[in-house]
C-alpha cells in the first residue's frame, strides 16, 4: 500500500541492493547476532581441522579420540562441585588433576581453591562419554565435520545450478527444455531417499553424502536462477546490452548473473541447515561416516612413508624447520595423491581404506554430530544426558543462526524470495 | 535516399496456444538525415516492436529496412556491429535500462570497450566528456545507477546513446516514466543534441503535447499499422483520420480543457477497447470504434491515400468527419 | 478439463522416463552389479552369476549383442597370470616397457581353458583373444564328451575317448599382438564341454582374453529388461528377507500412512489456524511471539524431538507406549512428535503466505469497501492464500506414502520409512530401487494435481 | 472560511512512516476541504503524498504508516475519534474508493458480481442484490452486464475493471468519492470514456469528488478547486482559475510551464531544475527551494506558512509576490 510514497522511500534509500543489504542487516540485531554464532562455530570447524590435521601428521591420537576408562561417563564440571573442599582432599574422585601431585597437600587457602577449582572447570567442561573421550572436544570436531558437508554439497550444487540456471533461462527453447526436464527428473525423486540411495550406491562413505546432498540441492537453485534469467533478460538494460552488440555470454555472466546471484547466497544460507540436518540424519542412521574414508588418511599414510626418506633426512640435516619441510619439500612430492584420488577416487581410497585398516593405522569414525547422538542416544536411557544435551544444543544454534542470518538475507536481499523456499 | 527506410515490415509473436500477436503489421516509412519522427499510439500498437525492430532486437518476419543504403535484416555479424555504432536507442525505463551492479561510467565505457574505441584512458576521457555533454558531473562516473535521480540516469541513458557517435537514435518513451517537472529538462537536452551532432530521432511516445514539442513530422499507429502521417502541424490543425481526431480530443490539454471549460463543450469521446492485436479484424482495423464506420470499412482494408501534401491517412473516407475543416482535397465520399 | 488433464498426462511421460534413467543409471551404472555387495565375497561365481541373471545384471547396460560372463572373468596379466596360474605349462611374464603382461602357452600341447563354471547350453560365445605366435599354430577346439546333436541332429552317440572334438577356430603365425574373435556355440549339454586350445610348433602368447556371451538380440539389455519390469509392475525380490518387494510394499505402505497421515492432517490444520492468528494479530506482540517460536521450533533436530520425545513421554514419564505397533494408542507419541517437530517451519510458511496476501491491493480495496477486518481475513485474504497453501499442501502427499523413516524406527512401526533404512543397512538394491521409483512417480503425479489444483482455484489459470 | 458548510475538512492532516532510523513525515500540515458535490483535485508529482493524504481520509494508511496529528472531519464528525466499527461503516458507504490499478485493486479469485454484491450487502442489506448489481454495471457502462456478473477480474480489460471499481464504489451512493488517478494506468482514449462516466455519475448523483492526479490536464477539466501538494505540503490551494490562471507559487508555475500543450508551438519549454526531493531527506526550510527560481537565504532557513492571497487562493511562498 501507499505505493508512492514507500515506492520513492526504496528509491532513494534502497535502490542499491548490496549497499542497503548490509545497511538493513547490520542493524538488525538478531541477524549480527547470528552472524556471530555463525563466526564462532566457523571457528570452532576451523580449530576441529587444525586439530585434526596436526594430530595427523604427529601420528598421535587426537584429544577428542582418546579414551580413558578411568575418567567415563564423567559429569560436566559445573556439576562436579569444583569449588566443594572434597574434590581437593581425594586425588581419585572423578578424576581430575585436582591436586599438583608434588608430594605435599595442596594448600587450603581460597586463592588456591578457586584456581584448583578453575582447573576442574576447565577440565572436560562438558563431561566425558562411556570411553572417558571429551564431550566438549568431540562437539567441536562435529562442528568440523557440518562445516565439510556445507560447504562441499554447497561447491558442488551452485556451480551447477547456476551454470545449468543460466543457461536455461538466457537460451530458453531446447536448451531450457532440456533442462527444466532435467531438474524436474531430479526434484521429483524424493530428496532424503535419493541422498541415501547415492550414499548406498557411492560406497556409504562421506562423498556420498557429499554427492547426495550435492545433487538435490542444485534443483531448488537451478529453477529459481532461471526464473530470474528469464525475468531479467527482458528487461531494458539487458535490451540495451544488445542493442550495443554484446555477445550472449557477456550479456548472461557479466549483466545478468551479478544481478541475481544474490539469490545464491540466499540458497546457501537457507539450506545450509538442511545440509548440516541431513548429515546428522545420516550419520544417524550410520551411513555417512561409519566407513571413513577421506583424503587426508591417504596423504597421511603417504607423509609417514616420505618422512623416512633420505631427502627428508638430508632437509633435516640443513636444519630445516618442519613447516618448510611439510610444504616445501614433502607436499609437492606427495601432491600427485590429491590429483589421483580426485580421479580415481572411490576404488582407491577403498582399497587403500582397506589396505590401512589391514595395517592397523585405521582411526575409528571421526566424531560427527550425528555419530555422536547415535551413540549417546541409548546412554540417555542410564542418565547421561550431558552428551546428547551439548550436542543438540550445538546442532540447534547453528541452525537456529543460519535460520534467522537466512532469513535476514532474504528479507534484505529479496523478499519476493519468500514464499518460493520452504 | 532517405537515411532510415521502412518498407512493408511484418512483426509477429507467437502467443502460444497457436494464436499470433500481430504487432507490426505491414508498416512503411522513412527517416530523414537530420529529422525527427514521432511514433504515437496506444499500448499495444506496436510502435515499441517497432522501435525495437529497427534495431533488430526482434525478429523481422517479413519486409525489409534500409539504413544508408544497406538492408539491416540481412547485415552479417560485422555489419550488424558497424550498424549498432550508426543507430542507437534510448530506452523508456530510467530505472530499469541501467545495469544496477555497473558504475555509470563503466556502462558507458562498455559500448566504446565493445567497439574497441580507443584504448582505456582515451575511453575514461571519452566518458567525462559524455557525461558533461549531458548535463552531469564528469566526476559521477564512479557512481552507480541508484544513487541518481530518473532525470539524472535518463541523461546517464541518453549519454551512453551517444558514446558511438550515432547518426540516428531511436528513442522508446524516453520521457513518459519521468515527473512532469524534470520531463522539460530531458525533452530540451535531446532538442540540443539533435542540433548539436544533426541525430536523427524516431521518437515513440504516446504522449502527443511532447511529440508535438519535439517532432517535425508525425505517424499515428493503431494496431500495428500507421493510419497517418503528417507533418506536425497539419496533423494538429487538421487530423485526417478519426482515430487521429479521437485521441487528440481524449488528451486532457490544459489549455483545451479550460477554454472547453468556459466554452461549456464536451470532449469527443471513443467508445470501445483496444483492440488486443491477436483478434484479426477483417476490414480497417478501426472499425469496431469508428463512430463513422460504414459498410466499406467492414470488409475492405484501407489504402494509404494522400490527403495533402505529404499528408496521408488510411481510411476509405478521405474527409474529415467531424467539426474539423478539411484545407485540402475535394471532398470526395465513396459510397458503396 | 478433461483435454487439459489428458494433455498434463502426456508432459509426465519426459519426467516420469527421466526418473526410470536416473534410477537406472544410479543403481546399474554407478552402483554395478550388486551380486558381490550382497551376497558377500566368498561365494562362488555360479552363484552371482545366477544372481545377476536374475536381475538381468548380465546384460549389457544399454544397446550390445555381447555381454561378459563370469564363467571367465576378464584378463589382462598386468600382474599375475590369474586363472592360468593352475593350468601345467603356462608360464607368466610380467609386463615390460614396451611389452605388456602376457602368458605363454608351450607348444604341443593341450590346454583346457579355465572356467569357473559350466556354460549355458545353446548359447553362442566368443573369445575375444589378443595373441601373438612367433611361430607355429594354435587351434581353439570345443571337445564334448557326447556328440554334439545340434551338428548331426542325431541322439548323442557315445564318448569317445578324447570325446568328440571340434576346431573352432586356427591361428596361424604373427608375430605382433592381434586381437582375433572366436566364437562358438557351448551345445545342447555344455556340462560336457570342455574347451581347449592345443598350440603347435610354437608358443603361443596371450596378453588379453576376454569370454563374451551373445544375448538373444541387439535389445536383450539391463534398460529394457528393467523397463519391462517396470511395465509388469515387478520390482524384484528382497535378498534380505527373500521376499517379493511388491508384497513388501503392500505390507508395509498401511502402517506408515497410518503415520503420517494423522501428522499431515493434524499439522496443516494447526499450522493455518495458527497462520490465519499470525495474519489477523499481525505486527503486535502476539504475532512476533509466534514467529519467534516457530523459528526456534524449526531449529531443533528432528533427532532430537524424537528421542527426548521418546524419553520424557515415553521413558520417564510413561504418558504413552514406547515401542511397538499393535493398537492406535502406540501411534499417538509418534504422530505428536511429527506435529511438533514440523510445526515450526509450516507457521512460518503459511504465514508469509497470508501477510503477501496482506500486502496486495485488493485488500486495501476490501478496506476501503468498509469490510471488517476478520472479513477481509477470512474471505479475501483467505481464499487467495488457498492457491499456494494447496499446491503446497498437495506436494506433500507423495511423501506420506514412505512413512516417517526416523520415526518407524524409534517406534518399530513396520513401515515403508523403517524397510527403506533396513534396506540401506543390508544393501537391498531392489527394494530401495522400488521405493525411489514409486516415489518419484507419486511425486510427479503429484504435480499434477497441483496443476489441476491451481486450474480449479485458481480463476487466472487458463486451460486449453 | 465557513466550516460547517464543508462535506469534508482536512485541517493540519500530517501523515508519519515509520522506518529503521527515524519516521519520515509524508504528509505534513495539509488543509483543504470538499463542499457536498464538488470535485476538488489533489495534483502533485510522484512521492508528493497525495494518495497517502486520501488514504489517511478513512484512516486507510497501512502500517508502517500512521496518521500523526490534524483533523479530518467528515460532515461534522471527527474521522480520528471514531471507533473503528463506526469508521468501517463510513468506509464505502460514505467516503469510497477508486485506485490506480484496476488489475489489482480488484480480488482476483471472486467473480466481479459477487464483489460489488459484497460493497452492497455491506451497507445496505436487505435490498434485491443480483438486479442492483446488474443496473449498476449498466449504469457504468459495462456491455452486457448480466453475463459479466459471472466474469473474473482477468478475463476484463482494463477499462472494463476501472467500471467495475467504479461500480463497487458507487454501489453505496457514497457522499464522497475519492478518486486516486483513476485513469493514469489506462490507455488516453479509455482515461477520456472513465473520466467522462465519472463526471457524468457525479452529476446523476450529486456527489463530492476528490481527484487526486499528476495531470494538470484532468484537472483543469473538471475540478472546480485545486490543491497543488509537494514534499507531503499543500503549497497552493484555490480555484482552479486561480491556480492555473494565475499561480502565485514557483512550483506550480514551473509545473504549468513545463506541461508540454497540444497547442504549444516549438518553443522552448522551461522545467524546474532538480529532482522531486526524498521525502526520507527533505531540504530545510521551504522544501521547494534548491529547485526555486526565486529563491532567498529567508527560504532556507523557514519553511513558510499559508498566505491567504484572496477568498479562494492560498499559497505557501514567502515570496508569492
Amino acid at each position: 500500500m501507499n505505493h508512492s510514497i514507500t515506492e520513492s522511500l526504496n528509491h532513494s534509500i534502497s535502490s542499491s541492493l548490496w549497499g542497503d543489504a548490509w545497511r538493513q542487516l547490520r542493524r538488525n540485531r538478531i541477524a549480527v547476532a547470528s552472524f556471530w554464532i555463525i563466526v564462532v562455530y566457523l571457528a570452532m570447524a576451523l580449530y576441529g581441522e587444525g586439530v585434526f590435521w596436526y594430530f595427523h601428521w604427529k601420528d598421535m591420537t587426537p584429544p577428542y579420540q582418546q579414551t580413558n576408562l578411568r575418567e567415563e561417563y564423567l559429569s560436566p564440571s559445573v556439576f562436579r562441585h569444583p569449588f566443594a573442599v572434597s574434590s581437593v582432599d581425594d586425588p581419585g574422585a572423578v578424576g581430575s588433576p585436582a591436586v599438583d601431585h608434588r608430594g605435599q597437600p595442596a594448600a587450603k587457602s581460597v586463592v588456591a581453591r578457586f584456581r584448583t577449582g578453575l582447573r576442574t572447570l576447565a577440565h572436560h567442561p562438558l563431561g566425558t562419554d562411556n570411553l572417558g573421550r571429551d564431550v566438549f572436544q568431540r562437539t567441536v570436531q562435529g562442528a568440523r565435520i557440518a562445516f565439510q558437508v556445507g560447504i562441499i554439497t554447497s561447491c558442488i550444487a551452485i556451480p551447477i545450478g547456476v551454470i545449468l540456471g543460466c543457461l536455461a533461462g538466457y537460451f530458453g527453447g531446447k536448451t531450457d527444455d532440456f533442462i527444466v526436464w532435467l531438474y524436474s527428473t531430479f526434484s521429483s525423486i524424493p530428496d532424503l531417499l535419493f541422498i541415501m540411495a547415492i550414499a548406498m550406491v557411492v560406497g556409504k562413505g562421506l562423498q556420498g553424502v557429499y554427492l547426495g546432498i550435492g545433487l538435490t540441492t542444485w534443483v531448488n537453485l537451478c529453477r529459481l536462477i532461471r526464473g530470474e534469467v528469464m525475468k531479467h533478460k527482458t528487461r531494458p538494460y539487458v535490451q540495451v546490452a544488445h542493442a550495443l552488440g554484446l555477445g550472449p555470454f557477456r550479456i548472461m555472466f557479466r549483466h545478468i548473473l551479478p544481478n541475481v546471484f544474490h539469490i545464491v547466497i540466499i540458497t546457501f544460507s537457507l539450506r545450509f541447515p538442511a545440509a548440516i540436518s541431513t548429515e546428522v540424519f545420516m550419520s544417524f542412521l550410520g551411513i555417512g561416516l561409519t566407513t571413513w574414508v577421506n583424503l587426508c588418511r591417504l596423504i597421511r599414510g603417504e607423509v609417514m612413508k616420505h618422512k623416512t626418506r633420505p631427502y627428508v633426512q638430508a632437509a633435516h640435516a640443513l636444519g630445516l624447520g618442519p613447516f618448510r619441510i611439510m610444504f616445501r619439500h614433502i607436499l609437492p612430492n606427495v601432491f600427485h595423491i590429491v590429483i589421483i584420488t580426485f580421479s580415481l577416487r572411490f576404488p582407491a581410497a577403498i582399497s587403500t581404506e582397506v589396505f590401512m585398516s589391514f595395517l592397523g593405522i585405521g582411526v575409528q569414525g571421526e566424531p560427527s554430530w550425528g555419530i555422536m547422538i547415535s551413540n549417546a542416544r541409548l546412554r540417555l536411557w542410564q542418565g547421561v544426558w550431558w552428551e546428547m544435551t551439548f550436542v543438540t544444543a550445538a546442532i540447534f544454534f547453528i541452525v537456529l543462526a543460519f535460520n534467522l542470518l537466512g532469513d535476514a538475507l532474504r528479507d534484505a536481499l529479496d523478499p519476493r524470495l519468500r514464499t518460493s523456499e520452504r | 535516399m532517405s537515411l532510415l527506410e521502412i518498407n512493408n515490415l511484418h512483426v509477429r509473436f507467437s502467443a502460444g496456444h497457436g494464436h499470433e500477436v500481430r504487432a507490426v503489421n505491414g508498416v512503411s516509412l522513412a527517416v530523414e538525415r537530420g529529422e525527427s519522427v514521432g511514433l504515437v499510439g496506444e499500448s499495444g500498437c506496436g510502435k515499441s516492436t517497432l522501435g525495437n525492430a529497427i534495431l533488430r532486437l526482434v525478429r523481422v518476419q517479413a519486409g525489409a529496412i534500409w539504413f544508408e543504403d544497406k538492408n539491416v535484416l540481412t547485415l552479417t555479424h560485422r555489419d550488424l556491429f558497424h550498424y549498432r555504432r550508426r543507430s542507437q536507442m534510448i530506452f523508456q525505463d530510467p530505472y530499469g535500462s541501467l545495469n544496477p551492479r555497473l558504475s555509470v561510467g563503466a556502462a558507458i565505457e562498455e559500448c566504446l570497450a565493445v567497439h574497441r574505441l580507443g584504448d582505456r584512458a582515451e575511453r575514461k576521457r571519452r566518458v567525462r566528456d559524455l557525461l558533461q555533454t549531458v548535463g552531469l558531473d564528469p566526476d559521477y562516473a564512479a557512481r552507480y545507477p541508484h544513487e541518481f535521480s530518473g532525470g539524472q540516469r535518463q541523461r546517464v541513458g541518453i549519454a551512453r546513446a551517444l558514446a558511438l557517435n550515432p547518426v540516428f537514435v531511436v528513442a522508446d518513451e524516453p520521457v513518459s516514466a519521468l515527473d512532469v517537472s524534470v520531463q522539460a529538462q530531458i525533452l530540451n537536452l535531446m532538442k540540443d543534441l539533435q542540433q548539436a551532432r544533426g541525430l536523427a530521432y524516431l521518437f515513440v511516445a504516446h504522449d502527443l503535447a511532447v511529440v508535438r514539442y519535439m517532432c517535425d513530422r508525425i505517424l499515428v499507429m493503431y494496431a500495428g499499422a500507421i493510419v497517418e502521417a503528417a507533418e506536425v502541424d497539419a496533423l494538429f490543425a487538421c487530423p485526417a483520420h478519426p482515430y487521429t481526431q479521437a485521441l487528440l480530443s481524449a488528451v486532457p490539454d490544459v489549455e483545451k480543457e479550460l477554454r472547453a471549460r468556459a466554452a461549456g463543450a464536451r470532449r469527443e469521446i471513443v467508445e470501445g477497447e483496444v483492440p488486443t492485436v491477436t483478434s484479426a479484424v477483417a476490414g480497417c482495423s478501426f472499425h469496431p470504434r469508428c463512430p463513422y464506420a460504414r459498410d466499406l470499412c467492414r470488409t475492405q482494408l484501407p489504402d494509404e491515400r494522400e490527403v495533402g501534401p505529404g499528408h496521408t491517412s488510411r481510411c476509405h473516407f478521405r474527409s474529415n468527419h467531424a467539426n474539423i475543416e478539411v484545407s485540402h482535397a475535394p471532398e470526395e465520399i465513396i459510397n458503396t | 478439463m478433461l483435454r487439459y488433464i489428458i494433455r498434463r498426462i502426456f508432459q509426465m511421460i519426459p519426467t516420469v522416463f527421466g526418473v526410470i534413467v536416473i534410477t537406472f543409471i544410479l543403481f546399474n551404472i554407478v552402483g554395478g552389479s550388486p551380486a558381490a555387495m550382497t551376497l558377500g565375497k566368498n561365494v562362488s561365481p555360479k552363484a552371482l552369476e545366477e544372481f545377476d541373471e536374475q536381475r538381468g545384471f548380465n546384460k549389457p547396460l544399454l544397446l550390445g549383442r555381447w555381454s561378459a560372463t563370469r564363467a571367465y572373468e576378464n584378463t589382462t596379466f598386468e600382474r599375475n597370470a590369474g586363472p592360468w596360474r593352475q593350468v601345467e605349462g603356462v608360464t607368466y611374464t610380467a609386463p615390460q616397457r614396451r611389452e605388456p603382461g602376457h602368458i605363454t602357452l608351450a607348444p604341443g600341447k593341450d590346454y583346457a581353458l579355465p572356467l569357473a563354471f559350466k556354460l549355458k547350453p545353446q548359447v553362442t560365445y566368443q573369445w575375444v583373444l589378443k595373441y601373438r605366435l612367433l611361430s607355429g599354430t594354435a587351434a581353439f577346439k570345443t571337445v564334448h564328451s557326447y556328440q554334439p546333436d545340434d551338428v548331426t541332429g542325431a541322439k548323442p552317440a557315445l564318448a569317445a575317448a578324447g570325446g568328440f572334438e571340434r576346431q573352432i577356430r586356427l591361428l596361424t603365425t604373427n608375430s605382433a599382438w592381434q586381437t582375433v574373435k572366436i566364437p562358438f556355440n557351448a551345445g545342447a549339454v555344455p556340462a560336457t564341454l570342455k574347451l581347449t586350445v592345443h598350440t603347435e610348433g610354437g608358443a603361443l602368447e596371450i596378453c588379453a582374453l576376454k569370454l563374451r556371451r551373445q544375448n538373444a538380440n541387439w535389445f536383450d539389455t539391463q534398460f529394457v529388461f528393467y523397463l519391462s519390469q517396470i511395465a509388469r509392475l515387478d520390482f524384484g525380490k528382497s535378498n534380505f528377507t527373500n521376499q517379493r518387494v511388491s508384497q513388501m510394499l503392500k505390507d508395509g505402505i498401511g502402517p506408515s500412512l497410518c503415520l503420517t497421515a494423522p501428522i499431515f492432517f493434524v499439522e496443516l490444520v494447526v499450522a493455518v489456524s495458527i497462520a490465519l492468528l499470525c495474519a489477523f494479530f499481525r505486527n503486535t506482540l502476539v504475532d512476533r511471539l509466534i514467529v519467534v517460536i516457530a523459528v526456534m521450533l524449526m531449529s531443533v533436530n528432528y533427532l532430537v524431538w524424537i528421542i527426548f520425545g521418546q524419553y520424557m513421554l515415553g521413558y520417564r514419564w510413561g504418558w504413552f507406549p514406547l515401542w511397538g505397533f499393535e493398537s492406535w494408542t502406540f501411534l499417538l507419541l509418534p504422530v505428536l512428535i511429527g506435529v511438533v517437530s514440523g510445526l515450526g517451519g509450516n507457521v512460518r510458511f503459511y504465514r508469509t503466505i497470508m501477510l503477501d496476501e496482506m500486502y496486495r491491493d485488493y485488500v486495501r480495496t476490501a478496506f476501503a469497501k468498509g469490510v471488517s477486518r476478520p472479513g477481509v481475513l477470512f474471505k479475501h485474504v483467505l481464499k487467495n492464500a488457498m492457491i499456494p497453501i494447496l499446491t503446497n499442501v498437495v506436494i506433500v502427499i507423495p511423501f506420506l506414502y514412505t512413512g516417517s523413516l526416523l520415526l518407524e524406527v524409534f517406534f518399530g512401526i513396520p513401515g515403508l520409512g523403517n524397510m527403506y533404512i533396513n534396506a540401506i543397512n543390508y544393501s537391498d538394491v531392489d527394494v530401495i530401487r522400488a521405493i525411489v521409483l514409486i516415489g518419484s512417480i507419486l511425486y510427479v503425479i503429484a504435480n499434477l494435481m497441483t496443476d489441476l489444483c491451481y486450474a480449479l482455484f485458481d480463476p487466472r489459470v487458463k486451460i486449453g | 472560511m465557513v466550516m460547517e458548510n464543508y462535506l469534508l475538512d482536512v485541517d493540519q492532516l500530517s501523515v508519519f512512516f515509520r522506518t529503521r532510523t527515524e519516521p519520515v513525515r509524508a504528509v505534513s500540515g495539509a488543509s483543504f476541504s470538499v463542499a457536498p458535490g464538488e470535485t476538488v483535485a489533489l495534483v502533485g508529482e510522484s512521492g508528493c503524498g497525495k494518495s497517502v493524504t486520501a488514504l489517511a481520509l478513512t484512516r486507510l494508511v497501512a502500517e508502517p504508516g500512521y496518521v500523526a496529528g490534524g483533523s479530518i472531519r467528515f460532515a461534522g464528525r471527527d474521522v480520528l475519534a471514531m471507533n473503528p466499527e463506526r469508521l468501517r461503516q463510513m468506509r464505502g458507504a460514505e467516503i469510497a474508493y477508486i485506485f490506480q490499478e484496476p488489475a489489482t485493486s480488484l480480488n482476483p479469485v471472486f467473480r466481479v458480481g459477487w464483489q460489488i454484491a459484497e460493497a452492497l450487502n455491506l451497507h445496505r442489506a436487505g435490498i434485491a442484490a443480483r438486479e442492483e448489481v446488474v443496473s449498476l454495471l449498466n449504469r457504468v457502462g459495462l456491455p452486457d452486464p448480466e453475463r459479466r456478473l459471472s466474469a473474473y477480474p482477468h478475463e476484463l480489460s482494463g477499462g472494463m475493471q476501472q467500471r467495475v471499481m467504479i461500480a463497487i464504489a458507487l454501489a453505496c451512493r457514497p457522499r464522497l468519492l475519492v478518486a486516486d488517478e483513476p485513469t493514469t494506468a489506462l490507455d488516453v482514449t479509455i482515461q477520456a470514456q472513465i473520466l467522462d462516466l465519472l463526471v457524468r455519475l457525479q452529476g446523476e448523483l450529486g456527489m463530492a469528488m476528490l481527484l487526486i492526479t499528476h495531470n494538470l490536464g484532468l484537472v483543469a477539466g473538471v475540478a472546480r478547486r485545486v490543491n497543488v501538494m509537494y514534499a507531503g505540503r499543500i503549497v497552493e490551494r484555490g480555484a482552479v482559475e486561480k491556480i492555473l490562471g494565475q499561480s502565485a507559487h514557483p512550483y506550480t508555475r514551473g509545473l504549468m510551464a513545463a506541461v508540454p500543450r497540444l497547442s504549444g508551438g516549438k518553443t522552448r519549454m522551461v522545467g524546474i531544475p532538480g529532482a522531486v526531493p526524498n521525502p526520507a531527506r527533505l531540504p530545510s526550510g521551504c522544501p521547494f527551494h534548491p529547485r526555486c527560481p526565486k529563491a532567498q537565504p529567508l527560504c532556507r532557513q523557514q519553511d513558510p506558512i499559508e498566505t491567504i492571497i484572496t477568498e479562494d487562493h492560498q499559497v505557501r511562498c514567502h515570496f508569492w509576490k
